[in-house]
């Protein structure tokens, strides 16, 4: 069998054995298919234009829309709000509305409070399980399930939770008449509880990552150099930890600052406003006020602030990270 | 008309500069391409298979210039040196695939494949995925996939590094009469210098993206054109003594030496120079022009023996052939064998005429 | 490989199995409440952690609008805003997923769009309400408002930047000597692309969108302004529920809760390995 | 420092062996090498005795006292990674001196004897330096001098030469022999690679599929191999095997080779057969140095011929590959007289033949 090859080719030199090849399809398409860069082109072609049409266009509109007192109800099409136009005068008002700035605040409590908790927590869940143990692969996915619930169901699960007949106050003998949700200072507690019990997991997660991601040859050095597992932790694993102590904070912190389904579904903003964020403020703006141009200068201020937050919190991690 | 020809080919990569390199690769002929690794020797494989667009020059394929062509379109094949298997296909799928690329018809893949496949004895794994096959057998498949069509040449990136050394051993002489008997036209990459000259026809030493010297294997082992050459061929290393040639340029002058070095030939007077000589050209013996050394320590390697001295205060490796078992049964006194001895002036290059 | 002393290791059980508690606690409470009847959802006859006498009643309720010892009957079942919520969460997915990968292979392969492109793509963490004026206005004007193909959209959308960062994480996991070997071979760059890179990414393609699945299924937010009647999707639903029948429907609204929860917890276990790097937008694999 | 003993020791990960009752003696200040292809076991013997796996049967002894259940961190134990494993967030100075921060030793002293190693092993001008600044060599050093700073009992080197260049490879086998003796510390390297071993140990372990082949000198595993797979993985180049059947008729011994041919036996190598008068399949081992060409040198040598079928002609390296029917012998040409496709006569030197039982490998001497 092995001459079948060699004879065919013997005969047969490199260049000559080419003619055998079937005629290329010329054509627009087998064209492209053939050109790296103009396939990448028409590769990328859906996502410029989505992000052109629904992402940049739309930005452009609220910021032309937010020069005006333009409102869905006064019958103009939105093109001609040029008519009502304020030079500036939304983020004026923007600068000296109260109601916003304290929702602004009680957003910040809810994220001072809620962040370091499901840090602390998932540090330490982390460190318990950095070392192989028996049922590990079972407990972890347990402790993970909280963040994968939609939270609008998280809302209704701590909504039931924390009535008066619920069984918190059972747990805790406490009265039936003892408030959490209709309290003026508990209400904000148990959001902070509930958005604490569906996202420390995110934090464990990410924080246990973080600590496998140190070299097992350089833990195993460490080891037989005669490092006790704690001097280890403290010498060899939280130094290298920076970059992604850093990206699960900037990560929590900014989807902290958008909190918007669990104070809805539990509290409504409620007692009065006082578990009212910043996204409850924006939503009762647009959908009770229809303040629409108000909204939107408010809207881009925040998504300049928070993506730049992000970002830099993001490129300084992964620069670390590959570092 | 050459193979493969590569005319003054240069690409610049941030803080690395490829080039400008000129090489011909005869049709039917082994040339290899070794070098320190990261000497930019993988991008030469890439620049002929059109992989990587060169800045400046050209390359030529089979007598035409190969700019226009894609790499699809010149009918090479190559082994990678993570053998770039496709994971999620069989052995045979992998095999034919270039075939089925071209759509060469059913029965003509069938013969091409049995025939592969009795030659690298891969027919009893055909059916696995490369997970499930071990190294040999996975770079069998590479190399069954790169022969299963007729190219022009096949380019080979370290086929056979990962291997186990006996494996590897068995792999070289294999290739060499698959070669051989196929009278195919092989570029071999390899860091791993007694590979490449034990299966090259000829060999191009490649340093820091240039080309040192391109020559037959024992050639650039006996006369190596400059002194980057002569620091990466040879294991152990050539022993190497900077120094300077004496204003009538009959002696070499260096500190590791008690007393000039008488030359064979007239030198460049009063120019520094490095004067080097390899570990099989120096010989036990106390004649009137040998050397001082102080013994460190012997590596007994059964056919030959290495001895590590001291002369002057360089570190020297002396390949005794035979036996010496232990460090005072050597000599205090050598001298170098004048017919093997290398100069190399201020900028390395060789000077001996 | 190192045995820690007993005493550590029960400590260290001890603390997880309270975690583990404080995790089922609320979750325990729900899932029991949705199989009470209408009298126990209250404690008035004492705290119990099982119903009494468990019963499909609520199920039964919500999907047929009406059940035995139920006083009332609703108008409009989960049968709507079920199959609103898979319609378009699974086009939404399909949008983000297919647009993600095509354009993250072009960046990591060809290099095309860096620069300001690449920036607005840095959205990755799109706050939706920042944005919302401009998307409502553009619903109204292409007549998208209650429709499943307008919420479908903003859910491709929205999630767009996060496929694009997930998949260009995988792809940049395969060794470009796999593509040069099949041009090499012969593969025009579409072949390859299509016969060799997407076969390896598969898992990485399947857990993508299992990703933007969960995230379009658990979204409120947007359901709840883009939507008004025929097609609400479920966490919307199980707000409306309440305020429209005045008395607090505990256990039929803990049905719905469950119903609504099951698939992305299942789905999210299936991803269990990919979820480091999906939820820090590539920036750390583990 | 201590001796190292491994009595019977096996390990078993569930029904696969890994190492099956080795045994070893290895002396106080001695430097031997753990040879085997990839997967023979001598990793996870390594990683036994540092304390990373328990065995499943036997003992290892330091000095004579047990190891089981002492923990990793405190057997003292210098282990050199074959990646280095050097912590890369730390400085040069940081690395060497974590083993003595750890022990809590004062500051002084740390300082002195980071130093001290640092110029042993000429870092002392890159001690503030980020320890990934360093090249591939330099790493190489600190990592050893990171385990031989805390003055460990035993030194453990897994493969700590194979990502080096060739040229550094050579200089660091002399610099780590010169170590070792500096040190006086027992020394166990593990490699695949049969050169080092021989250049560097006092004495070579060969192990196959979990089994000790040998344990022995580099030359007395090299000139006197227990059996047939100690001869083929050990020396380069390789030496010749072939294989048959043994014939003997009317006294006179020959070895019929599978793929055909003959080989007449006499002197040495057939004395070694006949005495396994119950063996029939035999094996012949003979390394390319021991086959000369031109006339016989000594009246008992075994004349053959056959035909050149390559040539390998670089620096010391003069081989010629000589084809007889099937089998194919490596022999040693510098007088560089051959040429290729031409037939040729030549003689094993008939007591450098060594003789194997083909069956169980087992190596046939006529006097032991």
């Amino acid at each position: 069998m092995t001459d079948i090859i060699s004879t065919r080719v013997a005969d047969v030199s490199g260049d000559e054995a080419m003619d055998g090849k079937a005629p290329l399809r010329r054509g627009y398409w087998s064209a492209v298919a053939r050109d790296g860069r103009r396939l990448g082109k028409w590769f990328v072609a859906p996502t410029v234009i989505l992000l052109l049409f629904i992402v940049v266009f739309p930005l452009a509109m609220q910021l032309y829309l937010s020069f005006t007192w333009w409102t869905p109800l006064d019958g103009v099409r939105w093109y001609r709000a040029f008519e009502s136009f304020n030079a500036g005068d939304n983020y004026a008002r923007l600068a000296v509305d109260s109601a916003l700035w304290s929702a602004i605040w009680r957003t910040l409590v809810i994220m001072v409070f809620a962040v370091p908790a499901q840090f602390l927590l998932g540090l330490g869940l982390a460190y318990l399980f950095v070392d192989q143990f028996p049922g590990r692969k079972f407990f972890y996915s347990v402790l993970l399930t909280p963040m994968m619930i939609v939270p609008a169901v998280v809302g209704l699960m701590f909504f039931l939770v924390f009535q008066g007949t619920g069984p918190f106050n059972h747990t805790f003998g406490l009265p039936a008449s003892f408030t959490w949700l209709t309290d003026v200072h508990r209400a904000m507690l148990s959001v902070i509880i509930a958005d604490t019990w569906q996202w420390t997991p995110l934090m464990f997660l990410i924080l246990l990552s973080g600590m496998l991601a140190v070299p097992p040859d350089q833990l195993l050095a460490a080891r037989l150099l005669g490092g006790s597992s704690w001097q280890n932790f403290r010498k060899i694993i939280l130094p290298r930890m920076k970059p992604v102590i850093a990206i699960a904070l900037v990560l929590r912190s900014v989807e902290c600052f958008k909190i918007f389904d669990l104070n809805f579904v539990m509290t409504k903003g409620g007692p009065g406003v006082e578990t009212e964020t910043v996204s409850l403020y924006l939503y009762k703006k647009t959908f009770a006020d229809l303040d629409w141009a108000y909204v939107g200068a408010i809207g881009l201020v925040i998504l300049f602030v928070l993506s730049a937050i992000a970002a830099s919190g993001l490129a300084f991690a992964s620069k670390k990270a590959k570092g | 008309m050459h193979a493969i020809e590569i005319k003054g080919a240069q690409k610049s990569f941030p803080g690395f500069t490829l080039g400008p390199l000129d090489l011909a690769v005869r049709r039917g002929e082994v040339f290899g391409i070794f070098g320190p690794p990261s000497a930019g020797k993988t991008s030469v494989l890439r620049l002929i298979l059109g992989l990587l667009p060169q800045d400046k020059g050209a390359v030529l394929v089979g007598g035409a210039d190969a700019a226009s062509m894609e790499a699809s379109e010149r009918d090479m094949s190559m082994v990678f040196q993570n053998l770039a298997l496709f994971p999620h296909m069989s052995g045979r799928e992998n095999i034919v695939f270039p075939l089925v690329e071209r759509n060469v018809p059913e029965d003509e893949i069938a013969v091409r494949l049995d025939a592969v496949s009795e030659v690298l004895h891969v027919s009893h794994i055909l059916h696995k995925k490369p997970a499930q096959m071990s190294g040999g057998e996975r770079q069998r498949i590479a190399l069954g996939r790169a022969l299963v069509v007729d190219s022009r040449a096949i380019l080979l990136d370290e086929p056979i590094s990962a291997l186990d050394a006996r494996l590897r051993e068995e792999m070289r002489v294999e290739l060499k009469r698959l070669q051989r008997t196929k009278n195919q036209t092989f570029v071999y990459v390899s860091h791993d210098e007694e590979e490449v000259m034990a299966i090259s026809d000829r060999v191009a030493v490649m340093i820091d993206g240039q080309i040192a010297q391109i020559g037959e294997p024992d050639e650039i082992y006996n006369r190596p054109g400059t002194l980057g050459v002569a620091k990466v061929v040879g294991s152990p290393p050539m022993n190497l003594f900077e120094g300077r040639f004496s204003s009538d340029g009959r002696y070499f002058e260096c500190e590791d030496f008690a007393v000039p070095y008488p030359l064979v030939r007239e030198a460049l007077k009063g120019k520094v120079a490095t004067v080097g000589i390899r570990p099989e050209d120096i010989r036990e013996d106390d004649a009137a022009a040998s050397h001082e050394i102080a013994l460190r320590s012997i590596e007994p390697l059964g056919g030959y023996t290495i001895v590590n001295a001291v002369l002057g205060h360089r570190l020297v490796k002396i390949r005794a052939s035979g036996r010496v078992t232990s460090v005072d049964r050597y000599g205090r006194r050598v001298t170098f064998d004048p017919r093997h001895l290398h100069v190399f002036d201020g900028e390395g290059s060789r000077c001996d005429g | 490989m190192v045995r820690p002393s007993p005493g550590a290791l029960a400590l260290k059980y001890a603390l997880i199995l309270f975690a583990c508690a404080i995790v089922a606690y609320p979750l325990l409470w729900m899932v029991t409440m949705a199989f009470k009847p209408y009298p126990e959802w209250t404690t008035g006859t004492g705290m119990t952690w099982f119903p009494k006498n468990p019963t499909l009643q609520n199920f039964e309720f919500i999907f047929f609008g009406h059940a035995k010892g139920a006083v009332v009957s609703l108008d409009r079942t989960i049968v709507g805003p079920l199959i609103a919520s898979i319609v378009t969460s699974v086009c939404g997915t399909a949008l983000a997923v297919v647009a993600g990968t095509l354009s993250s292979y072009a960046v990591v392969r060809y290099g095309i769009l860096s620069g300001l492109p690449l920036q607005v793509l840095q959205l990755r963490l799109f706050p939706p309400l920042a944005v919302m004026i401009p998307i409502m206005v553009m619903w109204a004007f292409l007549g998208a408002g209650d429709t499943w193909w307008g919420l479908s959209l903003i859910y491709g959308i929205v999630t767009l930047p996060f496929a694009f960062w997930l998949m260009k994480t995988f792809f940049e996991e395969v060794p470009i000597e796999i593509e040069d070997a099949a041009r090499v071979s012969g593969c025009s760059h579409w072949r390859v692309f299509y016969r060799i890179t997407l076969p390896i990414v598969a898992p990485g393609l399947a857990t993508c969108a299992l990703f933007v699945f969960i995230m379009n299924w658990s979204d409120y937010l947007l359901a709840l302004m883009l939507t008004q009647k025929n097609w609400m999707t479920l966490p919307v639903y199980m707000s409306t529920l309440t305020s429209a029948m005045g008395g607090q429907m505990y256990g039929v609204k803990s049905a719905l809760g469950l119903i609504a929860a099951i698939p992305p917890v299942v789905f999210g276990l299936l991803i269990q390995k990919h979820l480091v790097r999906g939820l820090t937008f590539g920036a750390l694999k583990q | 420092m201590s001796s190292i003993t491994l009595n019977r020791v096996t390990k078993r990960f569930d029904q696969f062996t890994a190492l099956e009752n080795l045994s070893l003696d290895i002396l106080e200040g001695e430097f031997v090498a753990l040879l085997g292809p990839s997967g023979c076991g001598k990793t996870t013997t390594m990683n036994m005795i540092a304390g990373l796996d328990e065995p499943s049967e036997g003992g290892i002894y330091f000095d004579g006292e047990s190891l089981s259940g002492i923990p990793l961190q405190d057997r003292n134990i210098g282990f050199v990674f074959q990646n280095y494993a050097i912590f890369t967030h730390l400085s040069v100075y940081k690395n060497l001196a974590y083993g003595l921060e750890v022990r809590r030793l004062p500051k002084s002293e740390i300082e002195r004897r980071v130093r001290a190693m640092a110029d042993r092993m000429d870092l002392g001008k890159d001690l503030d330096r980020p320890a990934t600044s360093l090249s591939v060599n330099e790493l190489q050093k600190l990592a050893i001098g990171r385990s031989a700073v805390v003055e460990p009992r035993v030194f453990l080197l897994d493969e700590p030469l194979s990502s080096l260049d060739a040229g550094f490879r050579a200089y660091m086998r002399a610099e780590l022999k010169v170590l070792q003796q500096e040190f006086g510390q027992t020394m166990i390297y593990v490699t695949h690679d049969q050169i080092e071993a021989m250049s560097l140990a006092d004495k070579i372990a060969v192990i196959d599929k979990g089994r000790l082949m040998q344990y022995g000198s580099p030359l007395a595993v090299y000139d006197d191999p227990a059996n047939r797979f100690v001869a083929n993985f050990v020396g380069s180049p390789r030496i010749n095997l072939v294989d048959g059947e043994l014939r003997d008729e009317a006294g006179r011994r020959s070895l019929v080779l599978n793929g055909g041919g003959m080989i007449p036996l006499s002197g040495g190598v057939d004395a070694d057969f006949a005495r396994g008068a119950a063996v029939h399949g035999g094996s012949i081992g003979i390394r390319p140095q021991d086959i000369y060409f031109g006339d016989r040198r000594a009246d008992d040598d075994i004349r053959l011929t056959g035909t050149v079928e390559s040539l390998e002609r670089v620096g010391p390296r003069r081989l010629a590959y000589i084809r007889m029917q099937e089998a194919r012998f490596l022999a040693v040409d510098d007088r560089d007289e051959l040429s290729v496709r031409e037939e040729v006569a030549f003689h094993l030197v008939a007591n450098k033949c060594m003789a194997f039982n083909l069956k169980t490998g087992e190596r046939l001497r006529a006097n032991s």
